[in-house]
């Protein structure tokens, strides 16, 4: 019997959440970032969670759901992410202030490192030498290698728990379709987690509705899968919603 | 809250010195703020390939509102274009193309630049957090690495320094500097000035510069 | 050449009998040769999704000549059909799902097993090389190894030992094993026969065999 | 000036490829296999060359131009392949005599690990850990490391100078689309290469024409196009030979 991927609501796609799940976020500056399975988190309570993300979010208004959001709601331990701070030093992320108080514990990982940990994750690696941070102090206190003649740091795979990820396109065997920089992390989030959760911006098809060569993350990797309904109910990105709907 | 007035070229101009740079068939990462300036350059007909961290290859210039796509942004958030050619990788692949050398130049931001080509732009003293996004990825892996920033702090400070004060982004990879005062190079003791903006003067430059500048052509 | 005559089951009845232990929604990868016809046997309802080596993700029966996709190819060069929702990745990729652990089962070829899951199935005693392919990374990761193969060689040497005496593929992976004879599972002293033949006694299996056999259910 | 990277010839577009170079062959039990560029390399000599592929071919009749003619051409010092042997061991490879009396110099590496290794050379990544072949002859005297209770293998990247693949379509920015079963090693070698030779099967393309979402290799690592030309001048694959032309 073909499983099921589809389900009616965020809030079922994400009700067996455990308190001290390790959670990743896909996207990047906006595009392929799951707004819906975030609030739907915030609802849902689970506490002591790790969150996987390149930021927290929050730097801008209006305000999305988001890992900050998380954080104010009293549900994360720690955070895995390239931005503990906003970019530009006068910007204050709301995650921030948690941190400096040492009521979130944050991991800060080049963001590059923290694309291939995930991916190394998926990929059934678990550690990998990088260039990357060699002479900074990320790499204080830590392992490195000599390899023809050039230093590396040691890093290890970063599985997780569960993804949530926004795509274009899916069809009912889980495959997934980005459209153009939606990609980003979605893809090596969906490898490194046992469990993919998907909100979908185009209406769910059938299984083989998609070319197989162009396929972005096989249906091998991912589970669980809610369309977007219209807004207001169903979050768009806030410039999405401004315009089309 | 004292302040310098700010002099020489202002950002687009910085963002112009450097593009003009740029070689033809290059490879070119434009880090946030300043540096996406870059992008607004009229390049002639050199053929210049921009990559962002976020897998957009060959994109163009930002859009209007209302004439973006929203699934596109660069790696700064804002909504470009594509030019023909155009291809998109995940995240891995993007960072893939930085650390295997692919990228002949990234242009970044920063706080502080030293004359063994250090900087620093990921972590300021008083926060016990940072922001390091890709920088530390691109600077330890990118052919070049261009930094573009004001030649003082608000406070009149200098950012080209002897050695950095801040926690350093990379070691040893700056090899040009665009401020608003004009064009440097790290050589290690101090700073080669390679271009002055109209209006600058060397002595003037040599003040605000917090390592031995040394001119081009006078030793 | 002396040879003992085959007796039991022949090679698609070996295939059918390991594809009834694939349970429903299993990810399962085929190896080349007597393994490749287990996509024969008729699974019923079970959803199986087939997964070969080269990023084929959900391929289904060899296509018959002139039907075929002369691009596509499962793990040993068959042209095979496609099942609605397959999807193509590259061989890092492909592996990737492979050294994570989501294939449910391998079932492979080999020369020998032992009775510690051991097999061997790359290199022949004589060869200065071999072939190992993809069966290393398959037999180190995937959750379940099944082997089938002849329950002994042309010679009428046993294949089911104590321990291998041609150089591994893996070792302690293997769980279930498929011979012309029966099915086995190795149990680390021996073999536990899961289920016998038509025609074939568990006294001819023993002697057949170069480790302890116990019968289950009857200690 | 946007850089012409489409040649005329498959001769002209190897022409440069010195004695002692590393060259990379993508393709999987035919399709991605470059015939067109090993023919043309046969021609050219060069000599002392690495060749990394999935297999040295010649297991099957007719032949067509493989790792294996190169080594009966003299032109071959080091192959790092997954079989040094056929799969059947009643089956003999043209390599494995020259390989057995010590003429050709052999690396034999498992085949995800032959990928991951292409892959890593391909994002930067000197060296990394897997679970390949641990406890096996292969790991015999070689560096392994305990990670969370689990023994793994350390393995190098494996860089080239030259892939030669073959791809379905390709637009003259150098972007790639493979059908199926061909897109196997050629996206990996296509990473790990200094120089990649791609043969076309189809019409090269205008800048722009292949959907940036739907590119397989982007253009920014492929240097060099040649669309194959119709048959007998250019070999497609036996098969399609056979059938179509």
């Amino acid at each position: 019997m073909a499983r099921n991927k589809i389900l009616d609501s965020f809030a079922a796609a994400i009700a067996d959440i455990p308190d001290g799940a390790t959670v990743a976020f896909g996207g990047f500056a906006g595009p392929g970032t799951p707004y819906n399975l975030t609030k739907a988190l915030l609802e849902q309570g689970a506490k002591r969670l790790t969150c996987i993300a390149n930021t927290t979010g929050g730097a801008h208004q209006p305000r999305m759901p988001d890992i900050g959001m998380l954080v104010e709601n009293g549900q994360v331990a720690k955070v895995v992410c390239s931005f503990t701070a906003a970019t530009r030093p006068t910007d204050v992320l709301p995650f921030t202030p948690y941190y400096e108080r040492g009521e979130v514990e944050a991991e800060l990982v080049p963001q590059g490192t923290l694309a291939e940990r995930l991916r190394a994750a998926g990929a059934g690696i678990p550690a990998f030498y990088t260039p990357t941070a060699v002479g900074t102090e990320l790499a204080e206190g830590r392992e490195t290698r000599v390899i023809n003649g050039r230093e590396y740091l040691l890093e290890y795979a970063l599985p997780c728990d569960y993804a949530f990820i926004r795509a274009w396109r899916a069809d009912a065997a889980g495959n997934l379709q980005f459209r153009l920089a939606q990609r980003n992390f979605c893809p090596l989030m969906a490898m490194a987690a046992k469990t993919v959760v998907v909100e979908v911006e185009e209406d769910i098809l059938p299984a083989g509705a998609i070319d197989p060569d162009q396929v972005h993350v096989s249906g091998i990797f991912v589970q669980r899968l809610v369309k977007i309904p219209p807004a207001p109910e169903g979050l768009w990105t806030v410039r999405r919603q401004e315009r089309a709907r | 809250m004292s302040s310098t007035e700010t002099k020489g070229w202002d950002r687009q101009q910085m963002a112009d010195r450097l593009a003009r740079e740029f070689q033809d068939g290059w490879i070119v990462n434009l880090g946030v703020g300043i540096p996406t300036l870059c992008s607004n350059t009229d390049i002639g007909d050199r053929d210049i390939l921009y990559h962002a961290e976020n897998g957009v290859i060959g994109y163009g210039p930002v859009l209007p509102a209302g004439q973006e796509d929203l699934h596109l942004v660069n790696a700064g958030g804002q909504n470009v274009s594509l030019n023909p050619g155009a291809a998109i990788v995940h995240h891995a692949d993007s960072f893939g193309i930085i650390r295997s050398g692919r990228i002949d130049v990234t242009v970044m931001g920063a706080y502080e630049v030293s004359a063994g080509g250090d900087f620093a732009n990921w972590k300021v003293g008083s926060a016990k957090g940072g922001g390091i996004g890709g920088a530390m990825d691109l600077a330890a892996c990118a052919r070049r690495v261009f930094i573009i920033l004001e030649h003082n702090t608000r406070k009149g400070e200098p950012r080209l320094l002897r050695h950095c004060t801040l926690p350093v982004t990379a070691r040893g990879v700056v090899t040009l500097v665009a401020t608003n005062l004009g064009l440097f190079a790290p050589n290690g003791d101090g700073f080669a000035v390679r271009e002055l903006a109209p209006g600058i003067s060397f002595e003037e430059a040599r003040a605000k510069t917090g390592a031995p500048l040394t001119e081009e052509g006078r030793a």
